[in-house]
């Protein structure tokens, strides 16, 4: 892989630069310009970046080559803006790299993004302060774009921080709300936990690579001598970016902060907390997918936590009421989802399905936003219902995602799904192949190993298969679950008796033309986004030429994941298992009815039902009305305890060491019972006290070390 | 230790004086005490100053004592200042009454 | 004629030539706008602003900046006035930062003494002998220079931190200040005079030279105790200065009582210079080799090692649990220490690390300007009386006065360590640092200090983040009066800006950074050879880039 | 064997009795009268290590101007024995001395390990060392553990090193280790000052003195001389000092 541009592609620095040009005029000048020039503005810079984000997705289509035997080659486009750091030994550029994979992310959070700023528009109308969010809303995009265009660790870092900025920033853009702020703090506050990780993983990657440019490194770690190098690094540096992911990305353990987050406004939970910030983490390991497949350890690690986090956050989302609490769980379970197809190797599946997510989800979310407005800020699925007729539009997209999500066949949902569960069963690393296992060498991949898979062998993967097992049925499951809980939260909100107060019933309006835009566009990407994507059991009975645009994102990105697909990662059930694909689609497919049919018959033909299986299942139900008190656990265990050895250490400095034992004058104190007031600090001769006995210990320390030297 | 004085004599003495010298700063609660403590613990480093440049027959000892001596007096100055503001204001100059500021 | 026979027998008593008097240039002309000042205050027509007092101030700050730059590239190898100063990059680079500082400072000041009906013009010329002992500090090739230079800049600190007569806080804070300063002065001071005992001098390069000699003599042992003693003492005194734990205690109740621009002050100049004056001391005087000892084996090093662990985690714990936002900023500076401390630790525990030192420049001088702009904007809503210092106190600043907020953020941003800021990078260089001289050392104490590190600035996130919750999302208590003057405004402009340069193109500053430390004078011959390695990798690079 | 050592044993005993009386005396008024005394003491100290100049220099800043400073205060607060309060016994009191102690006792360790004798030798006094002009000086060749110093030196012999000194200076062969000369150029020539020159003849101008060393000559070239600096900074510091007490001390502000 070389970049085939050699001069400067400067497009990709305007895709990043409009953003922030928005954000500049809208944060410096907004509150002094009309209203109506913020929205031109902020929407503006959105629509240039989108376009040149399209231009330069063109100019990559046009950089194509295809090599003698076929293949089709996209290279990428660089542009390195400057150079940012330059001294001895640490150097780093402000570099942008557009290669297929990036290009995928620039356009849905290009495109995404335009369509969301586009409803903002309609939705904020009435805000006071609105410039003062388009102005976080395009500083985001700035940072989102940063993260997916960065050539190197650093910079991808860098929008990985200053998406987690802005996240916080717009959750709590409505102050004065405690719980807002609170919620956005916590965002923070868990991300940089995540983050800290991650920033430890680039330090471990630097000094094992000496490099944090992807190209470098990929080239790095697909030549069998240097991955060498890179291979005792893969599972600690893995695990350190994962846990940072996992942050981002609200999985298991750090997923706590989402559902919170929802706290924003509705637009800033569809652009943020559905369909791009937190698909960050799925793309970072996309991007670094050469490091995650040298340690199959590592990624089966990704798979099952993925898997869990999808089949536990669709079980809590089974109970929630809140409608926008159901999305945030169901987009924790479907981040788990795309983290499962990471895991078992599935790349273009993650990706694949990350983008539909972002078009359904976004739309479920606007969809539930335009509920909300409708409603006045109602967002209790139990108070609602009926909503069918009252907003034709908002119901009928609303519908055309929850399709889409579903699996149903013919929608986007479906495609990547059962690409991600096909995925999951037939996928194997080359290193858990039985046998191989402890005296695996480089050389021993290109000369046994990748030819037998390259020519079509079943490859034994002995114990390891219940890794595969395992996540394909928590997948199933949580294909099963997802239905479900999607038709409930569609059944609850559009059908059956309206169930708002007569108040509010009679105010229940349609959205204004500026909010279903965006909606009906959405609904047609969430038809049709799928169908880049067509599985290979139907591919292979097509003719050569649609061949190649049927499967047209996975060629597409076959030279990104050309490590992980070629070389690491073979099929377990050799050159033709596409009956046993066929088979796994008609089960998800029966999955799906069987869901979407509970849902039917729990939700609209007995409504008495869910009652019933309440009571049966008290216990279950509080266990997941309180979503298996894992809040309560992290506060207890992470927050409190935080602010308790704060105050732990604070009354240390003041009691202990500033106050020298107080804590005994307050023991003298029972004794002499004169000197209670002097529990409080403050007296500077304790604090000299203190600064001598600091200096006796130290020299105590120093002079004793140093008779033994 | 004989009788005769040598350097480690001077220089214990010194180290004593500035003990002293300390441990008033640290327990003396009258605030033109302990800048009189202070000023003991000067004195003492100004005695191992030139007690070292005598034994080394150099001369460099007595003018950092000489300028310990004027940093002294520009601290004295300062300090009394000080002290004479705080009276102001607590009407007393106990060091250990003023812990308005703490915690 | 009397006269020029006086000159001549004078010439021959000072022998040092012209070019030497070159080293003197920053200190005179801060000493004498200093001066001219007092004639200023004396023909002050009485009752009227002295605002414009506040700008010939900054001015004069400003033109002693500008003289760093041009004497830039006039390094003077070797100590000039008998080893009593050094005139090199990095003393000028220190100099003009304290200037810097010093001016912004002395920017934001004006309404803020009106308000408390302190409108004296001693407090910037207060301000100004400060600054002169600042430089003179940097500058020092001897601990005697050092430690003249110590006391002119610390005295008029303790003045300037009872300046509000009307206020007893202030007494109170000067009170503790001096106290506390005279005591770690005079425990310097036995310092000093146990190292003159041992070695016979107090010029940094003979230090060294001598404590080599001794150690050569094989009276190690014997005088081992009494050195090692003074080096700590003179550490603990430089420590006290740049409140790293365990000398850290003052710093909170002063900072808390001082009037707010002179903590602005009091908490980067006098940190910049106390932490240049440790890496030039430290790594001129006392050879590692020599002064074994400790924990790890490394003397000092350890002591320093022990003050960046604690500094950080008692700084960012405690900062977690105040609500009084200068004193959360005090407990950060003691964070901050540590911080820097870790660089300190990591670049000076071995010759072939010197260059790293680089990150400690650089992160100061990001600290500097992004807590000069949060101590100026709180100096803004420091109306007296009504002086803005709770959280809850911030409520709703940031929307009411947008530009103040945005200052505020980003220069809270900055110290937080999120990127694009200064403090971004200069946090990032600095564990940088750690870990780069870990790696290579293979001794994992500085990864766990980096470990440490990181997890204090997660925290550190923590409570930073509440200032900006609590001036964008929490209702206002009461009306807020701001104290805005137009100088203000440029300077926290000013300051914001820097940050955001800071981070954002930090080529050129870590460039001067860099060659700040390159060309330390003094430096022994084991890191020069790391400089000459360095200065030659990068002639190279720049070779290559010009091709 | 002279009256010095009993001279030092008074003034010692006394330095430290007023020095602990200062510090344990209640009243303010009796510990600063005390403290005159301990400089007057320690004035002494300095006669006995031959620096005449600055005991002179003592007893006018310390015992004048310092304490009448201190003196004038406590007069001016009118402190009364009822207003300073109990002496009160606190923990950090007792930690406090412990800690004072413990340091004691860690640099006088120090301090006796450093000047103890190199290799247990016993001092040998009056070496006779003939110099290379032929002329013999008698010196003190017992030193301590640390080289260049000397672990007794009498006044004769201090003098005549000293001198020694100066000497080596005029001839420009001192050793760089001396500490005396900028380093990086050892060709420049340094410029013994007049006040320094060695004269034989000015050498007992100071009544009751014969030597050199310790008196205000050298000092005052030294101090316009290599300690210009530190000099001129101090002028700064008082300056820096005078304002800030008039500042702070001033009763009204206009």
């Amino acid at each position: 892989m070389e970049a085939l541009y050699a001069e400067q592609f400067y497009f990709l620095g305007l895709i990043v630069l409009a953003p922030l040009l928005g954000a500049i005029i809208n944060g410096l000048f907004g509150s002094k310009l009309p209203k109506r020039v913020v929205d031109w503005v902020a929407c503006g810079a959105m629509a240039m970046s989108f376009a040149f984000a399209l231009i330069s997705v063109q100019a990559l289509i046009n950089n194509m080559t295809v090599s003698p035997d076929g293949e089709r080659s996209w290279g990428m486009l660089t542009y390195t803006a400057y150079q940012w750091i330059f001294s001895g030994s640490l150097e780093a550029e402000i570099a942008f790299l557009l290669d297929p994979l990036s290009a995928v992310m620039v356009l849905v959070v290009t495109g995404v993004g335009l369509l969301i700023h586009i409803y903002s528009a309609g939705y904020m109308a009435e805000d006071e302060s609105k410039w003062r969010y388009f102005a976080y809303l395009n500083l985001f995009a700035f940072a989102m774009l940063m993260l997916v265009l960065g050539k190197n660790m650093l910079v991808t870092f860098i929008g990985w921080e200053g998406v987690g900025v802005c996240s916080y920033l717009l959750i709590g853009f409505w102050f004065g709300d405690d719980e807002k702020a609170a919620a956005g703090q916590k965002a923070f506050l868990v991300n940089r936990v995540g983050d800290f990780c991650f920033i430890l993983g680039m330090f471990l990657v630097f000094y094992t690579a000496g490099t944090w440019d992807y190209v470098a490194l990929a080239e790095m770690s697909t030549t069998a001598a240097t991955a060498a190098t890179l291979l005792p690094i893969a599972l600690p540096a893995g695990l350190l970016i994962f846990l940072g992911c996992t942050g981002k990305s609200a999985q298991i353990p750090l997923y706590v902060w989402l559902p919170d987050a929802m706290a924003g406004p509705t637009p800033v939970s569809a652009l943020i907390h559905a369909a791009t910030m937190v698909t960050a983490g799925v793309f970072l390991i996309c991007r670094m997918n050469w490091l995650f497949t040298l340690d199959h350890r590592l990624m089966a690690t990704i798979a099952i936590v993925g898997a869990l986090t999808a089949f536990f956050a669709a079980t809590i989302a089974l109970v929630q009421t809140d409608i926008k609490r159901v999305l945030a769980y169901s987009t924790v379970s479907q981040l788990g989802f795309m983290f499962m197809a990471v895991g078992m190797g599935a790349f273009v599946a993650a990706i694949f399905h990350l983008m539909t997510h972002a078009f359904f989800k976004a739309l479920l979310f606007l969809g539930a936003g335009s509920v909300i407005h409708g409603m006045h800020h109602e967002q209790d699925m139990r108070k609602m219902g009926g909503l069918r007729k009252l907003m034709p539009y908002t119901w009928a997209t609303f519908l055309v995602a929850t399709i889409a999500i579903a699996g149903v066949p013919f929608f986007s949902g479906f495609f990547s799904k059962d690409l991600i569960l096909w995925g999951a069963i037939s996928n194997a690393h080359v290193l858990t192949v039985d046998g191989a296992m402890g005296m695996i060498t480089m050389e021993h991949f290109t000369s046994a190993l990748v030819p037998a898979a390259a020519g079509g062998e079943a490859l034994d993967i002995g114990r390891w298969a219940i890794v595969n097992w395992v996540v394909f049925l928590l997948g199933i499951m949580t294909a099963f679950l997802t239905a479900f809980y999607m038709f409930r939260c569609y059944f609850m909100t559009f059908h059956g008796e309206c169930r708002a107060d007569e108040e509010t019933k009679a105010h229940i309006h349609e959205s204004p033309p500026s909010m279903l835009v965006p909606l009906v566009v959405l609904a047609f990407l969430s038809f049709v986004g799928g169908y880049v994507g067509i599985p290979h059991f139907i591919t292979t009975h097509m003719p050569e030429g649609p061949q190649f645009w049927s499967l047209l994102l996975e060629n597409w990105l076959a030279e990104v994941f050309l490590v992980s697909d070629a070389y690491r990662v073979v099929g377990r059930f050799g050159a033709s298992p596409y009956g046993l694909e066929t088979l796994v689609a008609v089960v998800s497919i029966a999955i799906a009815g069987a869901g979407i049919g509970l849902a039917y018959l729990m939700y609209v033909k007995s409504p008495e039902l869910p009652a019933r299986v309440k009571e049966r299942a008290g216990k279950l139900y509080d266990l997941l009305w309180n979503k298996y008190f894992v809040d309560e656990g992290y506060d207890t265990a992470f927050v409190r305890s935080t602010l308790k050895l704060g105050e732990v250490s604070y009354w240390f400095d003041r009691y202990i060491i500033a106050g020298l034992l107080v804590g005994g004058t307050a023991f003298m104190t029972k004794n002499f019972g004169q000197v209670l007031r002097h529990l409080q600090g403050g007296n500077v001769q304790r604090y000299a006290t203190y600064i001598l006995i600091g200096t006796v210990l130290i020299l105590f320390a120093i002079l004793g070390g140093a008779t033994g030297s | 230790m004989s009788w005769e004085p040598t350097l480690a004599h001077y220089l214990i003495l010194s180290a004593a004086v500035f003990t002293i010298g300390m441990v008033g700063v640290l327990v003396r609660r009258n605030a033109i005490i302990l800048f009189m403590s202070i000023e003991l613990m000067l004195n003492s480093v100004n005695l191992s100053f030139i007690a070292f440049a005598r034994y080394r027959v150099d001369l460099d000892g007595h003018i950092f004592a000489f300028f310990i001596m004027a940093v002294a007096a520009a601290e004295a100055a300062v300090a009394l200042a000080i002290v004479l503001h705080v009276f102001r204001h607590k009407r007393g100059i106990e060091v250990d009454e003023m812990q308005e500021l703490k915690h | 004629m009397q006269l020029l026979s006086t000159l001549t027998t004078l010439g021959l008593l000072t022998p040092p030539e012209g070019a030497e008097l070159v080293a003197l240039v920053p200190g005179a002309i801060v000493t004498l706008v200093a001066v001219v000042f007092i004639l200023l205050d004396v023909f002050h027509n009485k009752g009227t602003s002295r605002e414009y007092q506040a700008y010939f101030a900054a001015i004069g700050l400003v033109l002693t900046a500008a003289s760093c730059w041009y004497l830039w590239d006039m390094g003077l190898e070797r100590p000039v006035f008998f080893g009593m100063l050094y005139l090199d990059r990095y003393s000028l680079f220190f100099s003009g930062l304290a200037c810097a500082s010093a001016a912004l400072m002395i920017l934001a000041s004006p309404a803020f003494l009106r308000s408390h009906q302190m409108d004296r013009g001693e407090y910037y010329l207060l301000i100004l002998i400060s600054v002169a002992g600042m430089i003179f500090m940097v500058q020092a090739a001897d601990l005697l220079t050092m430690f003249i230079a110590f006391e002119v800049m610390s005295i008029p600190l303790y003045v300037l931190a009872s300046f509000l007569r009307k206020d007893s806080r202030s007494a109170e804070a000067g009170m503790k200040y001096f106290i506390l300063g005279a005591f770690s002065a005079a425990l310097m001071l036995y310092g000093i005079a146990l190292i003159y005992g041992a070695t016979g001098t107090t010029n940094l390069e003979y230090i060294r030279e001598n404590l080599f000699f001794l150690s050569a003599a094989g009276a190690s042992h014997g005088a081992f105790g009494m050195v090692m003693i003074g080096v700590l003492l003179i550490l603990s005194g430089l420590a006290f200065k740049v409140a790293a734990f365990p000398f850290h205690i003052w710093a909170p109740d002063v900072y808390t009582g001082s009037p707010t621009p002179s903590v602005g002050f009091m908490a980067t100049a006098v940190k910049v210079v106390g932490f240049a004056t440790m890496i030039r001391v430290f790594s001129v005087a006392f050879p590692l080799e020599v002064l074994r000892g400790g924990f790890f084996g490394w003397g000092w090093i350890d002591v320093a090692f022990v003050f960046a662990i604690g500094s950080m985690l008692l700084g960012n714990l405690v900062a977690v649990t105040q609500d009084n936002v200068k004193r959360m900023l005090a407990y950060y500076g003691i964070a901050h220490a540590g911080y820097l401390s870790i660089g300190f630790v990591a670049a000076n525990s071995h010759p072939s690390f010197f260059l790293h030192n680089d990150a400690i420049l650089y992160s100061l001088t990001a600290y500097t300007v992004a807590l000069v702009g949060a101590f100026g904007v709180l100096s803004y809503f420091g109306r007296r009386g009504e002086a803005v210092e709770t959280y809850a106190d911030l409520g709703q600043l940031g929307i009411k006065y947008p530009k103040m907020g945005m200052i505020m953020t980003i220069c809270v941003l900055s110290l937080a360590g999120v990127p694009p800021t200064g403090g971004f990078l200069a946090k990032f260089y600095i564990f940088r640092t750690g870990v780069d001289v870990g790696v290579q050392t293979g001794e994992m104490a500085f990864i766990y200090m980096v470990i440490v590190g990181v997890i204090g600035s997660v925290i550190g996130a923590y409570y930073y983040l509440k200032v900006i919750v609590y001036m964008y999302m929490k209702p206002a208590l009461r009306e807020v009066r701001p104290l805005a003057t137009k100088g203000k405004l440029w300077a926290l402009g000013a300051c914001a800006a820097a940050t955001l340069y800071l981070g954002v193109f930090p080529a050129k500053p870590i460039d001067v950074c860099r060659s700040a430390i390159m060309s330390m004078s003094g430096v022994p011959a084991e890191v020069q050879a790391t400089i000459d390695r360095g200065q030659m990798e990068l002639d190279r690079r720049l070779q290559v880039d010009e091709d | 064997m002279g009256v010095e050592p009993l001279f030092f044993w008074i003034f010692a005993i006394g330095a430290i009795v007023t020095s602990l009386s200062v510090v344990v005396v209640r009243n303010p008024l009796y510990c600063a009268l005390a403290l005159v005394v301990d400089f007057f003491f320690f004035a002494g100290l300095y006669v006995l290590l031959s620096a005449h100049f600055l005991a002179v220099v003592q007893v006018l800043v310390y015992g004048g101007a310092i304490m009448v400073l201190f003196l004038f205060i406590i007069m001016l607060l009118n402190l009364r024995g009822d207003e300073l309060g109990q002496m009160r016994f606190q923990l950090h009191t007792a930690l406090a001395i412990t800690a004072g102690v413990v340091l004691f006792f860690i640099a006088g360790g120090a301090i006796l390990s450093a000047t103890a004798p190199m290799d247990g030798e016993p001092p040998v006094e009056g070496t006779l060392v003939v110099q290379d002009d032929g002329s013999e000086v008698r010196v003190q060749e017992v030193r301590t553990s640390i080289p260049g110093l000397y672990l007794a030196l009498d006044e004769q012999t201090l003098e005549e090193k000293y001198l020694e000194q100066i000497a080596s200076w005029e001839r420009g062969t001192s050793r760089p280790s001396d500490g005396k000369y900028p380093r990086f150029n050892p060709e420049r020539t340094f410029e013994v000052p007049p006040s320094m020159q060695f004269d034989p003849e000015a050498a007992s101008v100071v009544p009751g003195r014969s030597g050199l060393y310790g008196t205000f000559q050298p000092i005052s070239a030294l101090l316009v001389n290599r300690f210009v600096v530190p000099f001129e900074l101090t002028a700064l510091l008082l300056l820096a000092a005078i304002i800030g007490a008039v500042i702070i001390a001033k009763r009204r502000v206009t």
